[in-house]
């Protein structure tokens, strides 16, 4: 199994060093296979020991494999056409794959781990190959970001590594070498001596992740590396390293949940209410495609995490996997969207002839108009789950007005950046000159999966499914 | 014995705070790495554990030797400016550590029920992390900020080492692994550079 | 019942008279040798013998609208207040129904001064307009207020409930509402100060100026329909502000009732004698006057009870 | 899931009854559009949705339905999209829906416990053992007003309206307006009963501005459907205020009068229904043939386009209830209900509901004028420009879709007592005691007031009595076989042409000039004199503009200070790369520094003294020296 997870990012790593004009052709192909571990995974009776103790498959990690390597696959069927809309050596191009593979391999240690110091380690190699992948854009922007962003995510990483050693230490007279280890420290969180300790640990690595995830204050930080990329970078850090980076933030909150509840709802909330609040008026002055989706992530992620420290467990899951398919897809249409210009927002969707262009638009619009949460969007019922989670958390606190106007505050927020959307939307729609652009056929399959994807999210199964994770 | 090596450590970060050549700082660097394997040594060997001893001559033949090696060399191949001046005053560092030690263990104070029983061993490695995010803030060059990451990666090791009495085995080789690829990653993104400008 | 058609009829008949009546007396008021009583029903003879002359620019709305003009004005007349103690009386239809009934028939004078697309119909109409806007919240003000006094909205019903009960203990309210409603009367009536119905001088016109293009027949109409709206307002303001001398008998009860009506008719004349046409534009002043009276009026009677 | 008791089919009544001609005249009216697909798609989600907001039984269902009704609406007035108009309507409408829905999610939230799934009756549970049931009502307030177009919240109606084809306009002014409506009363009587005193009193009060500010914006607008919009924030007012009677007398205990306030407000909802859509179908028929909405370009249509113009002129009655029209009954019943103030013990509040009957009936005497406006410049007169002159009748589709429409408004007029019947029905089956028998006493005839000293009315005998008279009237002058001849109108010796008519803008001068306090409009008045002369000119232009207040006071001062935070926050973020490190290490200092105040033991002193730690760090090491 273990072999079978691995297989389609070794081979692609492997093929990578092929010097041949049409390598990257079977290139996104063999991705595909990694549909039938992950499907395996997601049937299995849970836990399921993959490694030991190390990498255990339950019912949360199963679901945010699946997703990221849906996620994954897109990416790489999209990936083909790259050449098409930027420039990019032959060269440049495979070794593209290369560390994209490390970076699959990374990650999926990272989302299967039981163990803090592995996902640490398979955070940290994704980190890194991902400042090759930036540095794949032969632009003076995209190298000033490389740096940047070797040098801000390796302080976040160390951040990370920093708090798990700190909970480690707070851990350790209990359960020894054992520590580590999510479901066993899960199990023994009440047990803590030194909870204030613990809560530091929390707090360093919650920080670090957030930085990572360009929370307040580093919000421009991920827009701007992910406009100076290359476009399919952007949808691998959204869709998957996203993931990695949440599933940690899930695991580590769950225990500081038993560790002290209000606490850590209190630091969240603050945290996330104050990036909702400065990337809402962020978006509101974005002039270009990535920039927007990029602070748009930020929201949602922040969203995520918020909704999951209320308990809105269901809701967290749900806006996740809305947020993983929805955000490479755009992304990925970024590429043709602005082949007409980067600042061009105006009539950014018309010119498309034919069936192919049809569906694509068809399919822009649909994911724009998703995202703002309109039904039947899945983050229409996520959201309304999870605001519905942080009522009841308001509802049996202290605070139950201060909490109803963070609310208010924090929907209305949400209500800025859905103008700015309409306001984008429209004006692709509705305004600027009609320039003919042309779609190809991978690009096109890579969102018609991610469109199915999500409607499968709001498929009863699928609900039921999410619901029954922990 | 350990209490003296720690403050070895925490002095030769602070002396790198104020340094203004990058050969100096990669030896105070080499110097910092060096105290924290001879650490890692001596915990290893009062508490007889293999692991702590294997991890102890790895600092120190990767980080007190390897590193500053490569680094230099890169420095010699790449022409890096050699030259660094803080860009926080000496004043307000002079300030500046104080205060950060005060307050870490101001912080660190309520910490109880540790395994080696010792909150400053907490406090002392959480102000080496923020000297070392120091020492990344006071350079614009590049060169001085990689060191400074590195040597936040040696304030974990020092809260690893003294804090929690060592870490898994897995982890500590997952950690020297990644700091390898961060090198190899380095050295790439250099490289690229070179190209293009020639 | 035979009260009831006598009165309908009397009053139709007196509606020319009333309105020469108070032309005569202003301009012996102003030193004039007077008019004729009788000049309202010359005119009305010599109109409906008249052709009619219909503008080439006006619609179906010209043919029709004098009838709509007229029909709710004399619909009206079948509702008001009885003359006479035990005469029969409409119970069916209350103020707010007399008030839109009003309405209606100005509302199509409006639109007949805006078919004949002369510059002075649309003037007529705008000001028209105008006006009726700012007398509508006075007069159902003023008709709420007298319903509290009067124990019924019903217009019938409160004519003959005040005629029983004087109510002396509202004395304050009572003349606060007397006093809006002849504000309104003056106002609806388009008298002096509000609007000069004797010239046809553009600046000062209202209702002039939205009929100057109708002749013969349909004039005649609207005329009447304009001194029928006097007769309606006059005898609603005695019925139920003066609603004295109704238990007489029955010929004697209407003579009263004319008489007061013509005691109506002095007072308006004599007030335009003594004023000077308002400026379109202070209008809105007299009618806020009337306005604050009926609200003084229900505020005196809800407050004070008085 | 689904929920069909009397209110929900009184409402699906409302729906059919606004849908079905509309049908008619949408499609009469297809020819003219040119995303036909596009339109017809969502022009039937827009019918099924607004069904599936009336009948939903759950918080979820209902809110699917809300937000899908919100979505096909705003795609419907997307219709049109050469227009930039058109576009920053669309934006401003789906902004301004999505601000309720905001207000409503959370009012399902809280009243849900966050289980959507549950039923009405098991919110109400929930909602009664919430300390703060103001919250609530609020929520209602802001979420279902603001779609329903009440003050403040009416600002998108003008905009969104005439940007819509003209039958989206009569479904969305005729038909959603009151499906907010019925949101706001169906959780208002399923959720929230009982009411203390003081909401009643905001519905009043909301009603009342709504009421007055709509028919004076109505006044001074040119753009036919703008002005129709206007109207419909007023007549929403109006309904909005026999609706708070009704709250107030029942939270005073009057149950009779507040079910007859109730049935006068839906009523009321009913017949802006029927005339309104009325109006907007007759005006789009006049945009159709014209192409043009301005008012001052039209002029003498009623020749050319008789049925638009006569049941135009009928909507017109309707709507500024004049007798013996259905419009006038609701109102006649909503003074009557006032007029039950008499009964309150409360000197305050029975002194301040003589406002709202001032505010009603001034509403009712503008409306009167508004209409003679509306009418009068666009069907009599002279043709105003060419594009009038060559109007002619519309389709046959479009021309059965408005009788059809003026057939359910002379139904409405007729068949009062059934429709109260129902109405009464209603409120019944919402726990309200029954008023049927006391306003129809004997029989259909006359219906009477419920309020102490009220009055009657007998809509079918005025009626018949003003045809009666007025047949009478012109049956005697055919008799009279009087001589007709056909003159040119007489202008002072003057030709009159279309130029001397009187205009839209002169028509409402007087009153646009007694309000210009509120209207604070604005003049360009442009002339080209001859010669010296100051009062001779061979050209001149005219134009008043007037934009609405609460636009300029609210709405764009919100915008200018979102627009400043945002700068703001943007200047703020932009911060030199190399002060990444510094940000971090600052972000690591609060958070530790709170962690260890707040969280482990408090105390002032160390407080304030993080605070100027974290402020000089922040200002030493991010924001630097000032160069």
């Amino acid at each position: 199994m273990l072999e079978l997870l691995f297989l389609p990012a070794l081979i692609i790593f492997g093929l990578s060093f092929i010097k041949s004009r049409k390598t990257h052709k079977p290139l996104a192909f063999i991705s595909f296979f990694i549909l039938i571990p992950t499907a395996e995974l997601l049937r299995l009776p849970k836990p399921f020991h993959l490694l030991g103790d190390y990498l255990v498959v339950d019912d949360l990690n199963a679901y945010v494999l699946f997703v990221s390597s849906i996620v994954g696959i897109g990416v790489a069927l999209a990936l083909m056409t790259l050449d098409k809309h930027v420039e990019v050596s032959k060269n440049a191009y495979r070794r593209f794959y290369r560390f994209f593979a490390i970076f699959w391999v990374g990650l999926i240690f990272s989302i299967l781990s039981n163990h803090m110091g592995i996902y640490w380690i398979g955070l940290e190699l994704a980190t890194l190959s991902t400042v090759y992948m930036i540095k794949t854009n032969h632009s003076n922007a995209a190298h000033k970001e490389a740096w940047n962003y070797m040098i801000v995510g390796a302080i976040a990483i160390s951040l990370i590594l920093f708090g798990i050693i700190l909970i480690y230490a707070s851990a350790k007279p209990i359960l020894g070498e054992d520590a580590m280890n999510f479901n066993l420290l899960l199990a023994h969180a009440k047990e803590i001596k030194s909870p204030f300790l613990f809560e530091i640990g929390f707090a360093v690595v919650s920080v670090g992740m957030f930085v990572k995830m360009g929370f307040f204050p580093m919000n421009l930080w991920l827009a701007n590396i992910e406009r100076a990329s290359f476009y399919p970078v952007a949808a691998l850090f959204s869709g998957i390293l996203e993931s990695a980076v949440i599933i940690g933030f899930f695991r580590f909150s769950k225990i500081a949940m038993e560790v002290n509840y209000d606490h850590l709802f209190t630091f969240v909330f603050i945290y996330t209410v104050l990036t909702i609040f400065i990337v809402s008026f962020l978006i509101f002055r974005t002039k270009d495609f990535m920039r927007l989706f990029s602070l748009s992530g930020v929201e949602h992620m922040a969203l995520i995490a918020l909704f999951w420290v209320s308990g809105g467990t269901f809701a967290a899951l749900l806006h996740f996997g809305a947020h993983a398919f929805l955000k490479p897809a755009l992304f990925l249409s970024t590429g043709v969207l602005e082949s007409n210009g980067k600042y061009r927002i105006a009539g950014a969707l018309r010119g498309y002839k034919g069936k192919k262009g049809t569906l694509f638009w068809f399919l822009v619009s649909l994911f724009l108009l998703a995202v703002i949460s309109l039904p039947p969007s899945p983050m229409f019922f996520s959201e309304i789950y999870g605001f519905g989670a942080m009522i009841n958390v308001a509802k049996h606190g202290y605070h139950l007005l201060a909490m109803m106007a963070a609310i208010l505050i924090l929907l209305i927020l949400l209500s800025i950046i859905f103008y700015k959307f309409i306001e984008v939307y429209q004006s692709m729609k509705y305004e600027g000159e009609v320039h003919s652009k042309k779609v190809y056929a991978s690009e096109l399959f890579s969102l018609v999966i991610f469109a199915f994807a999500l409607i499968a999210l709001i498929m009863p199964p699928v609900m039921n499914y999410l619901k029954g994770i922990l | 014995m350990v209490d003296f090596f720690i403050g070895l450590f925490l002095a030769s970060l602070i002396t790198a705070l104020f340094t203004t050549r990058l050969y100096r700082l990669l030896m105070w660097y080499s110097f910092n790495s060096f105290t924290l394997g001879v650490l890692a040594l001596l915990i290893g060997m009062k508490l007889q554990d293999n692991a702590m001893l294997i991890t102890g001559i790895a600092t120190i033949l990767i980080k007190a030797v390897g590193i500053p090696y490569f680094l230099k060399s890169f420095s010699q191949k790449f022409h890096f400016v050699r030259q660094i001046t803080p860009e926080i005053k000496v004043q307000y560092a002079i300030m500046l550590i104080p205060a950060i030690l005060v307050f870490t263990f101001y912080l660190a104070e309520p910490i109880t029920n540790m395994i080696a029983n010792n909150s400053n061993y907490v406090a002392i490695s959480i102000s080496s992390l923020f000297l070392s995010l120091l020492l990344m803030m006071e350079h614009k060059n590049v060169a001085p900020k990689i060191i400074g990451f590195l040597s936040m990666e040696n304030s974990l090791f020092l809260l690893g080492i003294t804090a929690t009495d060592g870490m898994p085995m897995l982890v500590e080789l997952g950690i020297f692994f990644d700091l390898l690829m961060a090198i190899i990653v380095i050295n790439l993104l250099f490289h690229r550079e070179e190209m293009k400008n020639a | 019942m035979i009260i009831y058609v006598t009165t309908i009829a009397v009053l139709l008949l007196l509606a020319p008279l009333l309105l020469s009546f108070i032309k005569s007396l202003k301009m012996v008021l102003l030193f004039k040798r007077p008019s004729s009583l009788l000049q309202g029903y010359r005119n009305f003879s010599k109109l409906m013998k008249k052709e009619t002359i219909i503008s080439q620019e006006t619609s179906s709305i010209t043919t029709y609208a004098p009838f709509l003009v007229l029909s709710p004005l004399l619909v009206t007349m079948f509702f008001l207040p009885p003359v006479v103690h035990g005469a029969f009386y409409v119970s069916f239809v209350d103020a707010f129904t007399i008030t839109g009934l009003l309405s209606l028939s100005t509302f199509f004078l409006m639109l007949l001064g805006l078919d004949s697309a002369s510059a002075f119909g649309g003037m007529g109409s705008s000001r028209e307009a105008f006006i009726s806007a700012l007398v509508e919240p006075a007069m159902v003000l003023t008709v709420f207020s007298v319903s509290m006094m009067a124990g019924d909205l019903g217009i019938g019903q409160a004519g003959v409930n005040l005629a029983e009960h004087f109510p002396k203990e509202h004395m304050a309210s009572f003349l606060f509402a007397g006093i809006s409603f002849f504000i309104l009367l003056i106002a609806e009536n388009g008298r002096i100060p509000v609007d000069n119905p004797e010239t046809h001088l553009e600046l000062t016109m209202v209702h002039e100026a939205m009929i100057l293009d109708l002749s013969g027949v349909y004039l005649a109409i609207i005329e009447t329909a304009a001194s029928v709206k006097f007769v309606i307002f006059a005898s609603l303001f005695v019925s139920l502000f003066i609603p004295l001398g109704l238990q007489y008998s029955a010929p004697v009860a209407i003579l009263i009732f004319i008489a007061k009506l013509f005691g109506v008719a002095v007072a308006v004349a004599l007030l335009e004698v003594n004023t000077a046409k308002l400026r379109l534009f202070k209008v809105p002043n007299l009618l806020g006057i009337s306005i604050v009276f009926a609200f003084l009026s229900l505020i005196t009677f809800y407050v004070l009870g008085a | 899931m689904f929920l069909f008791d009397t209110l929900s089919l009184i409402f699906i009544a409302l729906i059919l009854l606004g849908a079905i001609p509309n049908l008619f005249y949408s499609f009469g009216y297809l020819p003219h559009i040119k995303r036909k697909t596009h339109y017809q798609i969502h022009y039937f989600a827009f019918i099924l949705s607004m069904l599936g907001v009336v009948v939903a039984g759950n918080a979820l269902v209902f809110l699917f339905f809300w937000e899908l009704m919100s979505l096909t609406s705003w795609q419907l007035i997307l219709t049109k999209v050469e227009d930039k108009e058109t576009i920053k309507a669309a934006r401003f409408y789906f902004f301004m829906t999505h601000f309720g829905f905001v207000f409503l999610l959370l009012f399902f939230l809280i009243a849900t416990n966050g289980n959507l799934d549950s039923s009405f009756a098991d919110m109400k549970n929930i909602v009664a053992s919430f300390a703060y049931p103001t919250l609530l009502f609020f929520m209602l307030v802001f979420g279902f007003l603001s779609k329903a177009g009440a003050v403040p919240f009416h600002v998108w109606l003008p905009y969104a309206h005439p940007a819509a084809p003209s039958p989206v306009s009569a479904l969305m002014s005729g038909v959603m307006l009151k499906v907010a409506i019925y949101g706001f009363a169906r959780f208002l009587f399923d959720v929230l009963y009982p009411w203390p005193l003081e909401w009643g009193i905001v519905v009043l009060v909301i009603g009342s501005i709504s009421s007055l500010v709509g028919v004076l914006y109505a006044l001074s607008e040119h753009d036919i459907k703008a002005l129709l919009a206007n109207h419909s924030i007023e007549n929403i007012g109006i309904i909005l205020i026999g609706f708070g009677m009704g709250m107030i007398f029942d939270s005073l205990g009057f149950k009779t009068l507040s079910t007859f306030a109730f049935i006068a407000a839906l009523f009321h909802v009913f017949n802006h229904m029927s005339f309104k859509s009325l109006l907007f179908m007759g005006a789009g028929s006049v945009l159709h043939q014209t192409h043009t909405k301005n008012i001052e370009k039209y002029g003498g249509l009623i020749k050319s386009m008789p049925v638009t113009a006569l049941t135009f002129l009928l909507a017109s009655i309707s709507i500024s209830a004049l007798p013996p029209s259905n419009g006038f009954l609701s109102e006649w019943m909503i003074f009557q209900s006032m007029l039950g103030s008499y009964n309150i013990a409360d000197m305050s509040l029975k002194l301040a509901i003589p406002f709202a009957v001032f505010a009603l009936a001034i509403t009712g005497g503008l409306a009167i004028a508004c209409f003679v406006k509306a009418y009068g410049i666009t069907f009599l007169g002279l043709n105003r420009s060419k594009n009038a002159k060559h109007a002619h009748e519309v389709n046959f589709l479009m021309k059965s879709g408005m009788i059809l429409m003026s057939l359910v408004v002379i139904s409405l007029m007729l068949f009062t007592p059934f429709y109260i019947f129902w109405f009464d029905k209603t409120l019944v089956s919402l726990h309200h005691i029954s008023v049927y028998a006391k306003m129809f006493p004997h029989g259909f005839w006359n219906m009477h007031s419920v309020a102490v000293h009220g009055g009657v009315v007998s809509p079918l005998i005025l009626l018949a009595s003003l045809v009666g008279v007025t047949l009478l009237l012109l049956f005697a002058y055919k008799a009279l076989h009087v001589k007709t001849r056909v003159h040119r109108t007489w202008g002072c010796g003057y030709k009159t042409s279309a130029k001397t008519q009187y205009s839209a803008t002169g028509f409402a001068g007087p009153i646009r000039r007694f309000f210009d306090w509120l209207y604070k409009s604005n003049e360009h008045f442009h002339k080209e004199n001859i010669g010296e002369h100051e009062t001779k000119f061979s050209d001149s232009n005219y134009e008043v503009h007037v934009k609405p207040l609460f636009e300029t006071s609210l709405y764009e001062s919100s915008k200018k200070l979102t627009n400043r935070v945002s700068y703001w926050v943007y200047r703020l973020a932009h911060f030199e790369q190399t002060r990444y490190a510094a940000m971090i290490f600052n972000l690591m200092l609060l958070v530790l520094f709170s962690y260890r105040i707040f969280l482990h033991e408090f105390s002032w002193a160390t407080f304030s003294l993080e605070f100027i730690v974290v402020i000089i760090s922040i200002k030493v090491l991010i924001i630097g020296d000032k160069k």
